[in-house]
């Protein structure tokens, strides 16, 4: 049943060193706040998990937060590189990430057989793709009806899932609407969910296949105010495509990145 | 009578030109989604884009600078999750023809968007894989746009991220339930197609004012060229007043807040 | 790209003798009218694929259409049997039909990997169960991370499938709302497919993330009034439960129900 | 003092009172729901009713006669797709009970909604398995209610539909990632649960007035008596006439159009 926290609580007590932790939003509706109240906290060696790591975790990978990444597309969407995704793998600053990678249709399918509750997905992928040479977790079975040979990943289970939704009500009940990427999926193939959402109301006013959430399958809702940005929440508030752009010149420098996390993240307060 | 234009405006309208109307097209970002827009813009109104965030049948009326900017969400038909994008609509073999970018290529059509130099010690990290690889083969065919240079069109990508023909132009024989791949590849030099046989590229068309010495020499290996070369027909003044404005909204719009 | 035609043309032109036909809807929107008009223009030999056969497929089946059944539910939901598929399948009458039957489990993940493309579907299904011992299409297969032995199902691809829905605009694209059961999943999966709707608007008027089927993954759309009932159309009209109690005694009965079809289908012209 | 009721009243007032407030519960249709039903409007007001129809928390007015009544989905938190009901939340591990009735059941509480007599000439061809065989093993427990007579009560079902502890009561053992399985069975007569160790079925609280002979005399094989064998509570005139209102909306619901 889900509890609301503050998002210093909801991440203190659910994210833990060494952790999985999954942090979705396909673009849409990224959990920013929740990513800087990770790096506030000094969460250390996390494996994270995500479609497409964006700048949340490269502000995550040059905090020093992560040992490990799983990903399908590690960019700036529209502008670049992601500058500490490519120091850490590139030069190991601050440290060394490994890094485990496969495509969008593969995660896509593992987010989905872990809300499934079932250990692999079965996919027609990786076919001719070198993907499988170097993430030996990519397997091949063969259909006992047809004999197609077809790609088999593990399904991911996260210790956590964060995301970001623009409301729930009062029991915790939690709406996610536009672009809902993988976020559903995320929770509910997670052992752990947290939930930031931009305002907690009454009544969702959800059509009746709208995406909802219920509570008793979120473990903590925290309230975030513009907990998307420089992402967008779709009836909230727009992208932020020009500090998309500026993020480039940003964390092309390790310097100004370092400036740039201690006035916005470490000095930045946080929700309480 | 002869408009002005710049290569990478001719390399744009020769991709939108490729896309005819109706057909169902899973976009890729950046030059792909340009060149799509266009042709739902101009020739193809019914032409119907699909983007791997989900959003079903779009139309967006500035360019998305990602590929689930909240335009693509608000003009969609609808917008399903991503599971369902690659499992229902991509893979259950709904979309005609994948759009996709690269930052290499070679003469199979193979795509590498996974990193320059060796995969444990990179030289350049690249984005990777997205949803081209799946993309590439669970697609009716593929149509490929980037520029054209010796640092893009190599002697075989340092990683197949994604399947042209492979390495020996047989990747895709005796595959079941395979796309055709790649059938046309434009870059703001030329058109080219692979051989029905080899599957090799070939050039089939310069744009106006290229010479095949040019395209040689910005392609790193010997390049073949059809027997009958045609010329690419120039940019109408309509279809260059669409794109341009479509790049000025495109511009206005990202650079606000 | 789909076609606006009369349900009898629709049915004319895309459902064969000797098809694999899916009429879906689960408990809600089921093709009625549709069905009907199979019996009208006496198609023969049809493979029937349906989760919960329901009224529909007992006057299918009683109407001599039906070769083979593939379910996983088949009764009268609440009331009892049903009686036109237990005396084809006991007595042989009007002749013997043949049954291959699932789970609900199995099925659903049929359909979702028909639609989904791939030629199996996996789950965690039919644990200890006998219907592995009468259905030869289930096997199992061994996941090849943990070693879990999971069921395997091949996917549902129908010939044609026939679904209702609320309303299609002047595109052909259909709004599906309210329990969408594996309506979508059908049309999905099948080579062809008819939908039929309550009409045709303007304007779906469709929040963002509706249950909407474009026109171009459609074949067929046919304008059928009230074509679900006497099941239900969300916000159209409401189950008519008493004809499902009434039904019991119609079907239980072979010169009743050959009355009824005489008087309800064969006389009642149908949309032409 | 004491209540008159009737010993179906009996049976879906102990079965209602199985639920814990806060269980979420995958519901069959008829009895099982008569009884999650109950259990919301009395001492359970936010047990989550899921059906298999694809509706999620679920507050019927009146008690659906289909899985997939209107006033389900009008009622529920959210309706999903019959594929997403039985991957993401029966099997991906969200249900804490699973509540059916059944046909047959047998000391192992093997279930057989299929058929009686042979499979290939069946005397009586029932339903079939639905969503059963799936809802036994994913959900974390199971509650089975019925009435009971030697018709349903028999030595050996003729088919295993649904795995209650298989034919020789070890059916669940080193299975991974199944649920506990049955965890007790409310008859019009008793209630019984499984013994710990051998799973066989064990009657452990007989209803007012009902005797242990009786119990014999309507079960097919010799049923076991626990040494501790208690009287089940009477229903409270609250939950009598909360179970009456909702049954009378019921009739007058289903009997109009």
């Amino acid at each position: 049943m889900a509890e609301v926290l503050s998002l210093h609580d909801a991440v203190a007590r659910y994210v833990d060193d060494g952790a999985t932790v999954a942090m979705e939003g396909f673009t849409h509706l990224i959990p920013f706040a929740a990513g800087h109240e990770i790096i506030r906290q000094g969460k250390r060696d996390l494996t994270l998990v995500r479609m497409t790591p964006d700048l949340i975790y490269d502000q995550l990978i040059g905090a020093g937060c992560v040992k490990k990444l799983i990903f399908s597309w590690g960019g700036n969407p529209g502008v670049g590189s992601l500058h500490r995704l490519r120091d850490a793998v590139e030069k190991g600053w601050p440290h060394k990430v490994e890094i485990l990678e496969h495509s969008h249709a593969a995660m896509a399918c593992a987010y989905e057989a872990g809300a499934a509750g079932l250990p692999l997905a079965v996919l027609r992928g990786y076919i001719g793709s070198d993907l499988p040479k170097v993430n030996d977790q990519i397997k091949f079975i063969e259909c006992p009806f047809t004999g197609e040979r077809l790609a088999a990943v593990p399904s991911i289970r996260p210790d956590v899932s964060v995301v970001h939704a623009q409301k729930a009500d009062r029991k915790g009940n939690v709406l996610v609407e536009g672009i809902v990427g993988v976020q559903k999926e995320a929770v509910l193939a997670a052992r752990r969910s947290i939930v930031t959402v931009e305002e907690i109301v009454d009544d969702l006013e959800a059509t009746p296949n709208a995406c909802v959430i219920p509570g008793w399958a979120i473990d903590a809702i925290a309230v975030a105010e513009k907990g998307a940005y420089p992402s967008y929440a779709h009836g909230y508030y727009p992208r932020h495509n020009r500090f998309y752009k500026e993020w480039d010149t940003i964390a092309r420098d390790r310097d100004s990145f370092n400036a740039w996390l201690e006035e916005n993240v470490y000095n930045a307060g946080g929700a309480s | 009578m002869s408009l002005e234009y710049t290569s990478a405006e001719m390399m744009t309208v020769t991709a939108a030109r490729a896309l005819e109307n109706g057909t169902t097209c899973f976009v890729g970002i950046g030059l792909p989604s340009e060149a799509a827009n266009l042709a739902r813009l101009t020739h193809a109104p019914d032409v119907v884009l699909i983007y791997e965030s989900g959003t079903l049948q779009t139309k967006p009326d500035v360019l998305p600078l990602s590929i689930g900017d909240g335009e693509l969400c608000e003009t969609a038909l609808t917008t399903v999750s991503v599971p369902e994008m690659f499992r229902y609509w991509l893979q259950g073999g709904k979309i005609d023809v994948g759009f996709l970018g690269t930052a290499q290529i070679d003469r199979y059509c193979n795509l590498n968007t996974t990193l320059i130099g060796d995969y444990t010690a990179p030289k350049v990290r690249l984005p990777g894989g997205g949803g081209a690889p799946e993309i590439a083969t669970n697609a009716g065919e593929v149509f490929i746009t980037l520029k054209h240079s010796r640092r893009t069109f190599v002697d075989g990508v340092d990683f197949v991220t994604t399947l042209g023909f492979g390495r020996d132009g047989k990747g895709r024989d005796g595959v079941p339930n395979i796309g055709k791949g790649p059938t046309r590849v434009i870059t703001d030099l030329c058109v080219m197609k692979p051989d029905p046989e080899t599957k090799e590229l070939v050039v089939v068309s310069l744009h106006p004012g290229v010479t095949a010495e040019q395209v040689q020499e910005a392609t790193g290996w010997e390049i073949r060229f059809a027997e009958q070369l045609e010329t690419t027909a120039e940019p109408s003044e309509k279809e260059l007043e669409v794109l341009r404005e479509l790049k000025a909204r495109t511009e206005r719009h990202h650079s606000g807040e």
